[in-house]
């Protein structure tokens, strides 16, 4: 590369504005309604009373130039050369000629085999991480699994069938990329870190002490080398200083087991934004396809379908009906495990007498 | 020194009391206008007042703590000595007996009357009905008084309440004695506990001390839920009652707006609903929090099945800030020997383990901050409850014992990663 | 008293059934409804058709033999010989015959002075604590101030005109045997306490040591004795150690200040229980009558009163207007001093978008 | 050491992933399908592939990460080297290229096949879009393709994205572009912080990560309040747009009942009532929550004045636990250059003060929880303000500057009790 000349720095972000369907740019800041008219499908109308059709596919995230292109040459054909993708990485396309709508979707399906849907009360893309493709850290796969649950759950993408929107992530190793959902699947350890002596890194040591939330870790000479130790009976396995360093092993293939947890939400629709919870765990790292986490999910999903009332999202249907409810009704077993503990533990306690009896 | 009962109020300066005086005016009764009068009486009283005045002055106080036992108990006397014993010498001791009240503060005058005349008998008879705690209060007791007026009160039938690290005294709502709302009894519990353990109200052998507030139903007129260690609430399983003419004529009455917004929008489950005249509750996500009962009390009562939630853990906010009351057990039959035999076999296993392991100074609440509601209930033999927490836990680290290591067939496989590299740390050239 | 044969010990909780009043005890456990004919004055309906008058006479708490005597008198002589206490100290007259409640109001106003009132939707009697009367610990007064705001809050006890009950409650230091109230006053210190080297017993050093909960004491020692020393920067003023040890003195005249509480609530109706939370701070301690602390109290009621829905306590009044409402409509400042502080802040902090503007 | 491209899948070992094969199977679209067919144009994504069999096989992660920068800037790729280059060569450089993308995620197929085409060129050109940041993310270059494609990439009009402890790529919604809900104009928002900001996004010099993620609503479809540091929110002021027309036909379609469930109940703050066929809304006690809006969304719309609520501080959960945002600024116009350099020197105020003030990894909302939002605030020259928080502090130890002993006038008087007395400990007597 060093005969290159280097090209301009600091640009920043693209022009949107030479990004948007023509449609789109006139109307901008002057959109007055939208409707589904099925599944996947919404009508949006402008003050000039243009309408905007737009229909959403589900995409696997991760593509190739060949699937990319496919997804031009339908923009181009059908969108005037544009698109977009959502918050949850589908493919939104969006057209004005209504006529074009079935030939659209048509096109989606059999170029692309993408499925459409994911609008209004049904499960949209489930957002996931690297996992083994391509992060360090990972103690299971994100985008498998998620292939797996959809293949599931392709029915509830394309319908829409639940008391409101529900979002799914996986994530795959505890730091959690994949954030807090309506429905989220992540992994944890059973022991503390196991420690490469011989490859510690000098200069990570400061910091993998001071990374410990429990102060677990502390300075030590193995065989003559600078090294760490952790108190075991200190460790909570969290996997925060694997993050720091690399030779703090905190994965263990056959321990690490799978959880799930409710009730994650950021819209401040009602209630507002709330933090999800534990619903089950141990459920086993069981690639190709973890079928005990697909079921489980789709259990949580058939009792909230059963239970919750319009617009209650997962949390709030299981903070209505108290998670007695919740746990009777999806079977799973509670736990002291599901009782928090550390500094907020008090303020998660049931702290007046409402009971369901 | 004890001086003898009889010297007091010798060389009684006079009341010198105008700042005091100011709190005589209005129309609210005022306890200085009666201590003025009694002090007539009881000449310490006046001498009480004038270092109060001089307090009122310099916005300051007076008193120090100290200790006193009555024979064969270890707490109920709040003793306190004056820093102005010199210019007041009947208060150079000047206690408070606390003395356990009828449960309820029921009271004949008979046995009202037994407990004025005790007081003024041997101290300055001045009485405070009740404590926040929940005792009859007694102040104005020498050394020598606080023995007499100790042994005097048990020979008629009194017991002294709790101080210190011990179970206090019992505190109890009205409940059943004249309130319909009440899910149990509410006196013969409160009793019935205070009999129980008496060895423990009267002799500190606790961490720290432990109180027991007991209410009828959810309203909690004894404010058990922010004022002990362990409320003890009255409820109901199953439905509620509803008479559905009084519920139709209530309506009719105050109007269909009225209902919603005063009922039907109040529920903290939103499980009510109207249907025409008629309120639909979805029984079970019912939380007995008695509100749409209180608003249409003749209408909609407390079920038939009763029994009674117990919380644990309030506490002012020394230390650790405030902890408030969660739930423990969430529904405990009240009636039967056993049901009792149960209810004090739980308190023993907790006070046990509380006791077992918990710091000096370290109330029931923050022991269970401290350990974790999980450790607390395995070391109690109590089944975890979902009904015992607002929410799951949102923390992903987690000690689970169950799937340690040495729980797993054979040996971890998985050895670190041999990370052998120098790490790269590089820069695109030019 | 060496020759005093000892009385009976541990007799426990006299017995209430000689305590009930006989309606009362025929009728235990059969109630079936209550009514409020006015202000102070309920009657409750047993199962049998019984009906029981019970009128509440405001009491100062802190009462002369003299006293009880003419509460005992009147009682002989409208109640068949029995009473009781409420829970706010408030005397209970039961009685059967409804022609005797006229008579029985006179006797209490005209031989006891005492106003009736105190139930449903009215300020009830103010709890209260022992303040410079009984207490080693205290910084003001408690019985005094409550006086002074009962004096300018009597029409309020005798008469039902607020959304709800409204319980009151003074503390005489940072302790606060008062409890949390709908309205409560407490003390605060702004020193670190001053310390009686000459004084400090040696028993009671780790003790002190221990209780800090910023861990700010130190061991020490001056003048060669064993003693301890406060970390300015480090103490929070709460006082915990002054009731350890009289030696570490906190309190003081010159700056003790003031402050008001509002929005705690035990009864589980509706949202539950709620600690209460900071309104005011800096009023001056001001005996004999403490006007800033009743001004304040009073301008909170009269928003409350005019803001609030009927069944709303004083605290969710507050949560549904908004804190921001609160602050305009009762024209107190708000300040960094009302932002939590401590391991449980954010907590408190408004985790949602949901402002009003 | 770095092979030249052309070596790729020299000796490939051809395909060989019984496991990730039972990924083609079902209907949802496979993206291992998708990388075997890619495999026949660039080979490394076999090797790719088989790698990640085993990882399937062995539950095991086989990268290590390290660290690669391209000239000027200080992040933006995501360096990995493969445990296995022995076996996989073509892994031992596998890094990834963030690339910021347009805002809102709006393509031009010119610019998307341009990304697409750069990305073939110079690596395996594994797409993914996009990250949950909300970068482009580009798979699989070696160091020198990485440093080949990004010139590749600016040169043609795109720039990296934030990684390490910098500024993070910003996302925002679709906002005006197509969505009636938007109170602002987000893209232009994200637009001008990216652009202004490019310094701090491209040159980590931070604490530690700061996102910035940007909804036309309190929707929040960008994910703003749970996945970054400043959540930019858009609201409005005074009424909301209510066609009372519209209203009516939606009470008449739908029912009473629906509406009273479906809105009435569902208010937060219960300021919707509902007087016959007509909604009245109590604006005063609106907090701009959105239900209401989007349950009956032809009827109601956010009101005209229009801004943004900025919020401060979420992050996941290592260390402290989750911080969830909280409101820093209530209500901000955002529409003229004057109202965008408020914005900025709020920014810059508070970047300022966590930067001077945070430790090694700390995270804004981290700082904050450590230092308290009321020092926060001060340090930063931001008015507290009570829509700040959920409600006023319940621990009553503070620490009052104003009321510090040195502010009173004249010297301490009270000086501590002599306490001059032995402690007494007394009972009494047989
Ligand atoms: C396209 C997209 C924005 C974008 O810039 O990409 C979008 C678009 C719309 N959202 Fe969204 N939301 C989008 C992600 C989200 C997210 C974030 C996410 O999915 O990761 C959330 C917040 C999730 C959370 O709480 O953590 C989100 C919470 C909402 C809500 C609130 C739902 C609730 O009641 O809590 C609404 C309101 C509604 O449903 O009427 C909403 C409403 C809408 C509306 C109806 C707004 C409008 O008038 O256009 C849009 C049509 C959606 C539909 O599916 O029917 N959108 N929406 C995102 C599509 C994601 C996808 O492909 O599935
Ligand atoms: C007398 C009484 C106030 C009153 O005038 O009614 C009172 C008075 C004292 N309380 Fe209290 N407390 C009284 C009810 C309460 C309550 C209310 C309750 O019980 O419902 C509380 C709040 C609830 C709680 O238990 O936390 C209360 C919380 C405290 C605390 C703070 C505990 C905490 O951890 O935050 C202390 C100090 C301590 O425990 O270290 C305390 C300590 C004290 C001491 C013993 C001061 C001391 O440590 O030396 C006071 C003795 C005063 C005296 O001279 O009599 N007192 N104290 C109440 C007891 C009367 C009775 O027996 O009926
Ligand atoms: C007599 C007393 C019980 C006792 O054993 O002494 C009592 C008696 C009644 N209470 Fe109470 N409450 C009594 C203290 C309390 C307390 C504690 C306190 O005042 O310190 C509370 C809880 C305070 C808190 O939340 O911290 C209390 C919260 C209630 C409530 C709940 C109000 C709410 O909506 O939150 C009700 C329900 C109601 O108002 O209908 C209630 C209702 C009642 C009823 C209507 C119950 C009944 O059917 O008899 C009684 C008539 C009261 C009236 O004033 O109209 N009572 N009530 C107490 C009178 C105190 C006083 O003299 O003012
Ligand atoms: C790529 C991505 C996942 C994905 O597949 O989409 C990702 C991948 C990584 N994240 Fe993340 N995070 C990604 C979005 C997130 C999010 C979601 C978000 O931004 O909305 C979160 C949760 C919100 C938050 O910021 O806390 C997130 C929370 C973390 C954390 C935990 C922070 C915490 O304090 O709890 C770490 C570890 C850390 O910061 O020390 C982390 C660290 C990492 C690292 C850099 C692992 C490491 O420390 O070496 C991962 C690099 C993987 C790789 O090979 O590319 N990542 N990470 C996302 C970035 C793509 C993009 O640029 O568009
Ligand atoms: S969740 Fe963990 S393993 Fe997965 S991408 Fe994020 S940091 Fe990497
Ligand atoms: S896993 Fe977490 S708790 Fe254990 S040593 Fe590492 S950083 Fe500390
Ligand atoms: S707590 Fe319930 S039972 Fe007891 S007096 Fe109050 S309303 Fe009646
Ligand atoms: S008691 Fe409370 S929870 Fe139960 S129906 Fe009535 S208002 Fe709802
Ligand atoms: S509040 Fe403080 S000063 Fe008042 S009685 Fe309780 S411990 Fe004593
Ligand atoms: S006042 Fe409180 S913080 Fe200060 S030294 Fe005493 S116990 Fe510690
Ligand atoms: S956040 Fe609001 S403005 Fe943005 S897309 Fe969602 S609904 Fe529309
Ligand atoms: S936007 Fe939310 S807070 Fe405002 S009226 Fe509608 S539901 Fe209520």
């Amino acid at each position: 590369m060093s005969a290159t000349k280097l090209a301009p720095r600091d640009q920043g972000a693209p022009d949107y504005t030479a990004c948007l369907h023509p449609a789109m740019a006139k109307n901008y800041g002057k959109w007055v309604e939208h409707e589904r008219i099925r599944p996947g499908v919404l009508v949006y109308t402008a003050e000039s009373g243009d309408k905007l059709y737009t229909v959403r596919a589900g995409s696997p995230r991760t593509m190739s130039p060949t699937t990319i292109r496919k997804i031009c040459d339908i923009a181009d054909r059908f969108c005037d050369g544009f698109l977009r993708f959502s918050m949850r990485t589908n493919v939104e396309f969006s057209l004005t000629r209504q006529e074009d709508i079935e030939p659209l979707m048509e096109a989606i399906k059999t170029e692309l085999g993408f499925p459409i849907g994911g609008t209004g009360a049904s499960i949209s893309n489930i957002a996931h991480t690297q996992g083994w493709l391509h992060c360090n850290l990972p103690a299971t796969d994100a985008a498998g699994a998620v292939k797996a649950m959809m293949d599931d759950l392709i029915d509830e993408f394309e319908n829409e069938n639940f008391p409101n929107r529900v979002k799914i992530s996986t994530s795959c190793c505890q730091i959690n990329c994949g954030r807090h959902s309506d429905i989220a699947i992540i992994v944890q350890h059973h022991h503390a870190p196991r420690i490469n002596h011989n490859n510690m890194q000098i200069c990570e040591l400061p910091k993998v002490v001071a990374i410990c939330p429990v102060a677990a870790i502390r300075p030590s000479v193995v065989d003559g080398n600078q090294t760490v130790e952790v108190v075991d009976e200190k460790c909570m396995y969290c996997g925060a200083c694997h993050g720091q360093c690399p030779s703090m092993e905190i994965r263990d293939a056959d321990t690490d087991t799978l959880s799930i947890w409710v009730g994650g939400k950021g819209a401040n629709t009602r209630s507002g934004p709330s933090l999800m919870k534990l619903a089950v765990w141990g459920l086993p790292n069981n690639p190709p396809r973890w079928p005990e986490v697909s079921d489980a999910v789709r259990t949580i999903l058939d009792a909230y379908r059963e239970g919750g009332k319009d617009w209650e999202r997962v949390g709030e249907w299981i903070e209505r009906i108290g998670w007695q409810r919740f746990f009777e009704k999806t079977g799973f077993a509670f736990t002291k495990y599901h009782i928090e503990d550390g500094p907020n533990a008090m303020w998660t306690y049931n702290r007046s007498t409402h009971v369901r009896i | 020194m004890a001086k003898k009962k009889d010297d007091k109020g010798t060389n009684n300066p006079g009341l010198n009391t105008p700042l005091l005086d100011e709190l005589e005016a209005g129309p609210w009764p005022s306890f200085v206008s009666d201590l003025k009068q009694w002090s007539k009486t009881k000449p310490q009283v006046a001498q009480l007042l004038n270092q109060l005045e001089e307090s009122y002055e310099n916005r300051w106080n007076y008193w120090t703590g100290t200790v006193l036992n009555v024979s064969g108990y270890g707490g109920g006397v709040i003793a306190r000595l004056s820093d102005k014993a010199d210019k007041y010498p009947d208060l150079a001791e000047f206690h408070t007996i606390r003395i356990i009240p009828p449960p309820g503060f029921v009271y004949s005058t008979e046995r009202l009357r037994n407990l004025a005349d005790i007081c003024e008998k041997h101290g300055a008879g001045i009485l405070q009905l009740h404590g926040l705690t929940g005792d009859a209060l007694a102040l104005g007791f020498d050394n020598e008084g606080t023995f007499a007026a100790a042994e005097d009160l048990m020979a008629n039938g009194w017991d002294l309440g709790g101080s210190g690290a011990a179970l206090r005294s019992l505190q109890c709502c009205v409940g059943q004695a004249r309130c319909e709302m009440a899910c149990f009894d509410t006196m013969k519990t409160s009793r019935f506990l205070t009999n129980h353990y008496i060895d423990f109200l009267h002799r500190p052998e606790f961490m720290y001390k432990f109180k027991i507030k007991i209410s009828g139903c959810a309203n909690d007129c004894a404010n058990a839920m922010i004022g002990s260690d362990m409320p003890i609430i009255g409820t109901w399983r199953g439905p509620m009652q509803i008479d559905h003419e009084k519920v139709a004529e209530y309506i009719e009455e105050k109007g269909v707006e009225h209902v919603i917004d005063n009922v039907i929008t109040r529920c903290p489950t939103h499980c009510i609903s109207l249907k025409g005249k008629e309120l639909v509750i979805d029984d079970e996500n019912c939380v007995r929090c008695m509100h749409c009962i209180n608003v249409m009390h003749k209408a909609l009562k407390p079920g038939k099945d009763q029994g009674v939630t117990i919380c644990l853990g309030a506490k002012r906010t020394l230390k650790i800030g405030d902890t408030m009351s969660s739930v423990i057990v969430p529904f405990l039959k009240l009636e039967t020997d056993e049901d009792f035999e149960n209810l004090t076999d739980l308190i023993d296993r907790m006070w046990e383990f509380w006791n077992d392991n918990g710091m000096d100074h370290e109330r029931i609440g923050e022991f269970i901050a401290r350990v974790g509601l999980g450790t607390f209930l395995e070391g109690c033999g109590i089944e975890p409850d979902p009904r015992m927490v607002q929410s799951t836990r949102t923390s992903p680290y987690i000690n689970f014992e169950e799937l340690a290591p040495g729980d797993f067939e054979g040996e971890q496989t998985q050895q670190p990663k041999v990370w052998n590299r120098e790490p790269e740390s590089r820069e695109s050239s030019s």
